[in-house]
């Protein structure tokens, strides 16, 4: 018996032996990639794929000599890019000229150019979801101009600039989810039939020298093709119809003085009636509440006349938000408020009446608003000090 | 058919010896003859000239007509007892000396009744016997004249006293430990389990060393059968040294194989008592403070007896960290490589990056790299303890420092293995029963994971999960306890003691019940069927 | 790779010949060599390349164009 | 040939009835495309659809105590048709092993190992499933509450680390596809997670327990792994919405959703070793089960020589069973169910049925009354 025992165990080492390391990959013998951007190129349908490495030392700075910064050689991130038909191509000939293997698991970022946005990038879509080494959750954002160019740009505070635009993203995102979408979002709506889907905008603001990164407005996408863009106030009305906007302000501009609502929470409600398929009027209850920020102004006013008169001013200023950014979306054509996700989803059988008709159903929507302020609280203080206090 | 054949062949050749053994007649058959001289002759001549071994010739009895011998060893009796209790009262003794001579005949008992000033005295007629008597401690007393001699016993070396063991520290809970003196240990055992019920039978086993063996356990509450095969397979030793209660271990234990330990061992009195009151059975060995304890379960290596003595919410916090701190020592190093060489998505990104930083000098790849490591972490283990305990301490903090150091510096290795590493030394004392065999699994494991990455681990833990459900400690399975099927309140967790009512199931046997009630002292119940008793 | 094939067979042989000679079982020895065989020769017929229909695809090929019960 | 000692308890029986239902839950990527967000609710259907068939199992069983299922076949269908029939359910038994060892390599493929040949994962892994079985079948279904325990635990987690990805509107179009699909997908999982506990007539007779009350045991642990089944299907649903059509292996896209403080985000590793495990715990009880139902059907004294050799058939039968994963998906989308259906319930049924018309039960129970009365 000893014999065989002691044969079983040579046997099971071999084994494992000869399975070998196929999957090693040595820590030096990859380049983590963490950022992507996609540009279109003159050429019709050739693209350029930008991608930006991290290299290890600069980054964990060996001791801390010499700081990130600077963008000579010893910046923290490198740019490496190719031209080619697709995504695969690029990857692929990326490889030849690079001594290390692209990493794509902790990319931080997906950029695409407002030129392909335009043209369309479904496709680019499709090679990012089915690789296995892209994740769902990386935010995808639209640039405006030219892709690497955001890429190269350095932040002050992140050494590495990819990381630091995902946090602008999701610090963005704070303010309302609406603002900030990933791949597994962006696929998902563009599965819905009415699809049509919203991504960040990133601009670079170059001040006199140095260049700065801001996230203004939302691209609107029908299909996977951009058709037009949202500046801040009618994404901010996006944000409103949708009852998902939850940080930012509202300034309210009055003959009396000027005022600044922090909004605390919203919601909203969309009230559907059909009148038998024909024409669809769609009610939406939206409910805000709201904290005093800053009061300029005002002088002599009671507090009650304040308030009314802060709740009708806030009640225009959502109607105005919103009417603007659904009108702009209704001559785009594209129901970035999923009310047909929605009808399909919660009213099933009308959907089925409304379906083959939607694109033109859709401009003809039109939409009545109910809207409902409440302020909750002034802060420390309720009246503004600049009253002269002879009211008794 | 190989094995079959030589097996075959030894059996054969064994049977010889045992043959050539019975035929010439071993002197230490022989009786005692009257002639003292002749007898002592015979002894002289068995146990050689060897410097300790005393023979005193006297005369005793009425004007010292008697002739008798004193045989002892030096140094293994105790020197008043041999002269003041059995030397001086033979020569002085007054009741001797008003028998007539003649009747000499019944003077040994007598002697044995009447003089000799001890409880422990027996009568033997071989001369084997009396020797073994002499090597265990004992004097011999031989008269002229009669077949029979007197074993007094009469140990008193010197042992080392009672004292705190060094291998099991405690914070809380008794201090005293076994020490190597076979008496003192049955005794200290024997003080706190002040039953009727509970047995020491006493075996000696080894030809050439013939120690102490008993076997301790409680009647009524121990497995009757796994005592008989404790017995059985004691008696079936046939070795001729037993130096260290580890030989035994060896000898008895289920799976000679593997590598895990299937028979525990303490140091401490209280431990081996609350195990043998839970239904174990305890092997003192004569000459060494370790006694074995049987069945062991797997868990029991993660209990430390303080747990019992403390609240349980700290008991059961200290058990979990003590189970994650043994997966740690025998995985960290391999899920190190696993992860910096298979699957790097798992590490954040930031981690990453100084991880890969730190390796990026480094010549070796990650699996060689952890090999080394692993390999100096243990000599440094091995010289700390081998050496004298101030020098031993300081080489093993100072040689880890300061390898670690030079070895990152010079960009040999890189920063996070060093950690890695010395977490894995680390956690590996928290559980010390199983250190050998983590030191052991952490280089299987380490294999594994260079091999085939996150699946060769898994693979590997799976391996030892099915190995240790495989074992079985006398017929109790190893591991039952772990897999949440048997006797739950204590391997996880400790619950607290008023709700232990019942002894573990796999163990005890007979009388289960370790308690009444299962609720807390304070609780109504208890009380007012305190105050049923009073009244 | 039939190298390790064949290494692996014959590692196999030699771990269950003393227990099969051991069980002294005429009919476990007729079990065993026919598992034994079949085993071998798939295996080389899997190494070399050449397709074997397998009873699974087979069955569900003849549920699917014979019954045509299928989904 | 050995009469099989009682050798587990029943919790471990009723635990490894859910281990074994919970190890197949990463089979979503059958059925999802199909029954696209309805998903949830035909798991539900499907183990409403096949309760009595279980309980046929369980009356198969109380009819015939300290039988397992080939010699039930023997003594229901006589000895040549017994045979037949116990060979055919060993076939089954075999196939079910060695797709599910695909189901593994292509799954530790897909995940973990990318370029690793599929014959060193599954080669590897049955080495450990035959060690294991060789040990015996306590050993097999030690583990089965650890890991039932353990998966539910890890199962509760990452419900609460992905309810930040989760829309509930996503659940809502609720039935409005055709029922075709509905009907095709409650196929598809009464097959193949739930039928596949035929396997457990095997391991009856070994559990230590008087078989009228073995029902009690069975089936709660049939509920607990449908009700574990189906709070997966819901996540991925929750989460991937409609897209859950398109993915390979939806459970683990959404595995790799879970995030902790934005710093632990890539976890599927530990996920992935969580399956795996589950999957040894399959594997190794369907191996099992063959070895006993081989040892049984030829009348050899024990299976423990025969575990090598057949290790070797399983591992290459997996790997020329499909020519390719797309097969692999279609035939499993569509003749499948049908195949299995029979082996799995028809089978077991027919012999209920013919045991009930030649009165078997009452000849078995007046000869186990004799044999108590003359015991």
């Amino acid at each position: 018996m000893k014999l065989s025992r002691l044969l079983l165990c040579i046997i099971i080492i071999m084994v494992f032996l000869c399975t070998g390391c196929y999957d090693i990959r040595e820590l030096e013998s990859i380049a983590i990639v963490t950022g992507i951007a996609v540009d279109s190129t003159q050429h019709p349908n050739m693209i350029k794929f930008s991608v930006q490495i991290a290299k290890a030392e600069a980054i964990a700075g060996k001791g801390g000599g010499e700081k990130g910064g600077g963008s000579g050689q010893n910046s923290p991130v490198m740019m490496m890019d190719a031209t080619a038909y697709d995504l695969e191509d690029a990857l692929h000939s990326l490889r030849h000229d690079n001594s290390r293997e692209l990493f794509l698991h902790h990319n931080q970022v997906v950029i695409f150019g407002k030129a392909l946005a335009k043209q369309g990038i479904g496709s680019y879509l499709d090679a990012l979801l089915r690789g296995h080494e892209s994740r769902l959750e990386v935010p995808f954002v639209v640039a405006d101009g030219d892709a690497k160019e955001i890429l190269e740009t350095e932040l002050e505070l992140e050494k590495i600039s990819a990381v630091g635009i995902q946090r602008m993203i999701r610090h963005k995102a704070e303010i309302s989810k609406l603002f900030g979408t990933n791949m597994l979002l962006f696929a998902a709506k563009m599965m819905e039939n009415t699809a049509s889907s919203v991504a960040p905008i990133i601009k670079v603001m170059d001040e006199e020298k140095t260049k700065r990164l801001s996230l203004t407005g939302l691209a609107v996408f029908k299909d996977d093709k951009m058709v037009g863009e949202l500046n801040e106030p009618q994404s901010r009305g996006f944000a409103w119809l949708m009852g998902k906007i939850k940080a930012s302000t509202i300034t309210i501009d009055t003959k009396k003085g000027k005022a600044e609502l922090e909004i605390i929470s919203s919601s909203s409600k969309i009230k559907p009636n059909f009148n038998d398929g024909q024409k669809l009027d769609i009610k939406a209850e939206i409910e805000g509440f709201f904290d005093i920020t800053e009061l300029r102004g005002y002088e002599n006013i009671e507090m009650e006349e304040l308030l009314d008169l802060l709740v009708r001013m806030t009640k225009q200023e959502i109607q105005k938000l919103i009417m603007s950014c659904f009108k702009t979306c209704q001559n785009l054509n594209t129901d970035i408020f999923s009310f047909g996700e929605y009808i399909r989803r919660h009213h099933p059988n009308q959907w089925e009446k409304l379906r083959p008709r939607w694109d033109d159903i859709f401009p003809a929507i039109n939409l009545s608003l109910e809207i409902d302020v409440t302020i909750e609280d002034t802060g420390k203080i309720s009246l503004p000090p600049n009253l002269k206090g002879e009211k008794a | 058919m190989y094995t079959f054949l030589n097996k075959k062949l030894r059996y054969m050749l064994r049977q010889k010896e045992d043959e050539a053994q019975k035929k010439q007649p071993d002197n230490e058959e022989k009786l005692i003859t009257g002639n003292l001289t002749a007898d002592l002759e015979l002894i002289r001549e068995m146990m050689g000239t060897s410097s300790d071994i005393k023979v005193h010739e006297f005369k005793y009895g009425e004007n010292s007509s008697q002739k008798g011998a004193l045989l002892f060893i030096d140094g293994l009796v105790n020197n008043d007892v041999v002269t003041q209790s059995i030397l001086k009262p033979l020569i002085l003794s007054k009741s001797l000396n008003n028998y007539q001579a003649g009747e000499m005949k019944n003077t040994l008992d007598i002697v044995k009744q009447t003089v000799i000033y001890s409880g422990d005295i027996v009568e033997r007629h071989t001369i084997g016997e009396l020797i073994e008597g002499c090597l265990s401690g004992d004097t011999v007393f031989l008269s002229e004249g009669f077949d029979k001699a007197l074993v007094i016993s009469s140990k008193g070396w010197d042992k080392r006293e009672v004292s705190e063991p060094q291998t099991e520290p405690v914070v809380r809970g008794p201090r005293e430990g076994f020490t190597e003196n076979f008496r003192t240990n049955t005794a200290l055992i024997r003080r706190r389990i002040k039953s009727p019920h509970l047995r020491m039978d006493h075996l000696t086993i080894g030809k050439k060393t013939d120690t102490n063996v008993c076997v301790v356990y409680l009647e009524g509450v121990a497995n009757p059968d796994i005592v008989d095969t404790v017995k059985v397979r004691l008696k079936t030793i046939s070795t001729d040294s037993i130096i260290d209660s580890g030989y035994i271990e060896q000898y008895i234990e289920d799976h000679p194989y593997s590598i895990f330990q299937t028979i525990g061992y303490s140091e401490k009195p209280d431990v081996i008592a609350s195990r043998i009151l839970e239904g174990r059975i305890a092997v003192v060995v004569d000459g060494t403070p370790f006694v074995l304890t049987m069945p062991m379960l797997f868990v029991e290596s993660f209990q430390t007896a303080e747990d019992y003595y403390i609240k349980p919410y700290f008991a059961s916090m200290t058990r979990l960290m003590r189970f994650f701190a043994f997966f740690l020592t025998v995985s960290a190093p391999a899920i190190f490589v696993a992860l910096t060489t298979y699957h790097q998505e798992f590490i954040p990104t930031t981690l990453l990056l100084t991880i890969a930083a730190a390796r990026e000098g480094t010549p070796f790849p990650a699996f060689l790299e952890a090999l080394i490591m692993v390999f100096a972490f243990e000599i440094l283990r091995e010289a700390g303890l081998r050496l004298p305990r101030p020098v031993g301490q300081a080489i093993s903090i100072v040689g880890a420092l300061v390898m670690g150091e030079a070895a990152v510096s010079a960009g040999i290795v890189g920063a996070p293995m060093v950690i890695t590493i010395a977490i894995t030394a680390v956690a590996g004392f928290v559980v010390p029963d199983q250190n050998d065999a983590a030191s052991i699994l952490r280089l299987i494991l380490l294999f594994l994971a260079s091999v085939l990455g996150a699946y060769g681990l898994v693979l590997g833990f799976l391996g030892i999960l099915i190995h240790l459900a495989s074992l079985k400690s006398f017929g109790v399975p190893y591991n039952s306890s772990l897999a949440f099927l048997k006797n739950m309140q204590d391997s996880y967790i400790r619950m607290p003691l008023w709700t232990m009512t019942k002894r573990p199931e796999s163990i005890a046997k007979g009388d289960i019940q370790r308690k009444q009630y299962n609720t807390p002292p304070s609780s109504e119940i208890v009380n007012n069927a305190g105050s049923m008793e009073d009244n | 790779m039939i190298l390790i094939l064949i290494i692996g067979f014959s590692a196999m042989l030699l771990i269950d010949l003393p227990r099969l000679i051991k069980a002294k079982q005429l009919r476990l020895f007729i079990v065993y060599g026919g598992i034994y065989v079949t085993a071998f020769t798939l295996w080389l017929l899997f190494l070399l390349r050449i397709p074997v229909v397998s009873p699974f695809t087979l069955l569900s090929d003849f549920f699917k164009h014979v019954l045509n019960i299928s989904y | 040939m050995k009469t099989q000692k009682a050798s587990i308890t029943p919790l471990q029986f009723m635990f490894s009835i859910t281990c074994f239902l919970r190890s197949s839950s990463l089979l979503s990527s059958f059925f999802a495309p199909i029954s696209k967000t309805d998903s949830w609710l035909v798991v539900l259907i499907a183990s409403v659809v096949c309760l009595p068939f279980l309980w046929a199992f369980i009356m198969l069983m109380k009819a015939f105590p300290g039988k397992n299922l080939i010699e039930i076949n023997d003594a229901v269908f006589g000895r040549i048709a017994g045979k037949i029939i116990s060979a055919i359910y060993l076939w089954f038994f075999l196939t079910l092993t060695s797709l599910n060892l695909r189901d593994l390599g292509g799954f530790v493929g897909k995940s973990i190992m990318l370029k690793t040949p599929q014959i060193v994962i599954i080669t590897v892994f049955i080495l450990l499933c035959a060690w294991a079985v060789s040990l015996g079948l306590d050993i097999v279904t030690r583990y089965s509450v650890v890991f039932v325990i353990l998966s539910s635990i890890i199962l509760v987690v990452t419900i609460a680390a992905t309810s930040n990805h989760m829309r509930l509107s996503n659940f809502l179009p609720i039935l409005r596809q055709p029922m075709k699909n509905i009907i095709q997908s409650t196929n598809i999982v009464s097959t193949i997670p739930f039928g596949e506990l035929v396997i457990f007539l095997m391991i009856m007779p070994q559990v230590n327990i008087k078989p009228k009350k073995l029902g009690r045991y069975f089936l709660p642990g049939f509920f607990l792994g449908a009700f574990l089944i189906t709070l997966v299907v819901a996540r991925d649903i929750a989460i991937l919405g409609n897209t859950i059509t398109i993915f390979a292996q939806p459970s683990f896209e959404t595995l790799r959703m879970v995030s902790f403080f934005e710093v632990l985000t890539h976890m599927e590793i530990l996920f992935a070793i969580l399956l795996i495990i589950l999957f040894f715990f399959k594997i190794s009880l369907l191996f099992y089960v063959s070895m006993l139902a081989m040892s049984y059907l030829f009348r050899l004294d024990s299976y423990k020589p025969l575990i090598l050799p057949s290790a070797a058939i399983i591992v290459v039968y997996s790997l020329i069973i499909f020519k390719s994963k797309t097969k692999h998906l279609e035939v499993g989308r569509e003749t499948a169910p049908f195949m299995w259906f029979i082996f799995e319930f028809l089978l077991p049924l027919l012999t209920l049925i013919i045991a009930y018309i030649r009165k078997l039960p009452q000849k078995e129970k007046d000869a186990r009354s004799k044999e108590a009365a003359s015991a």
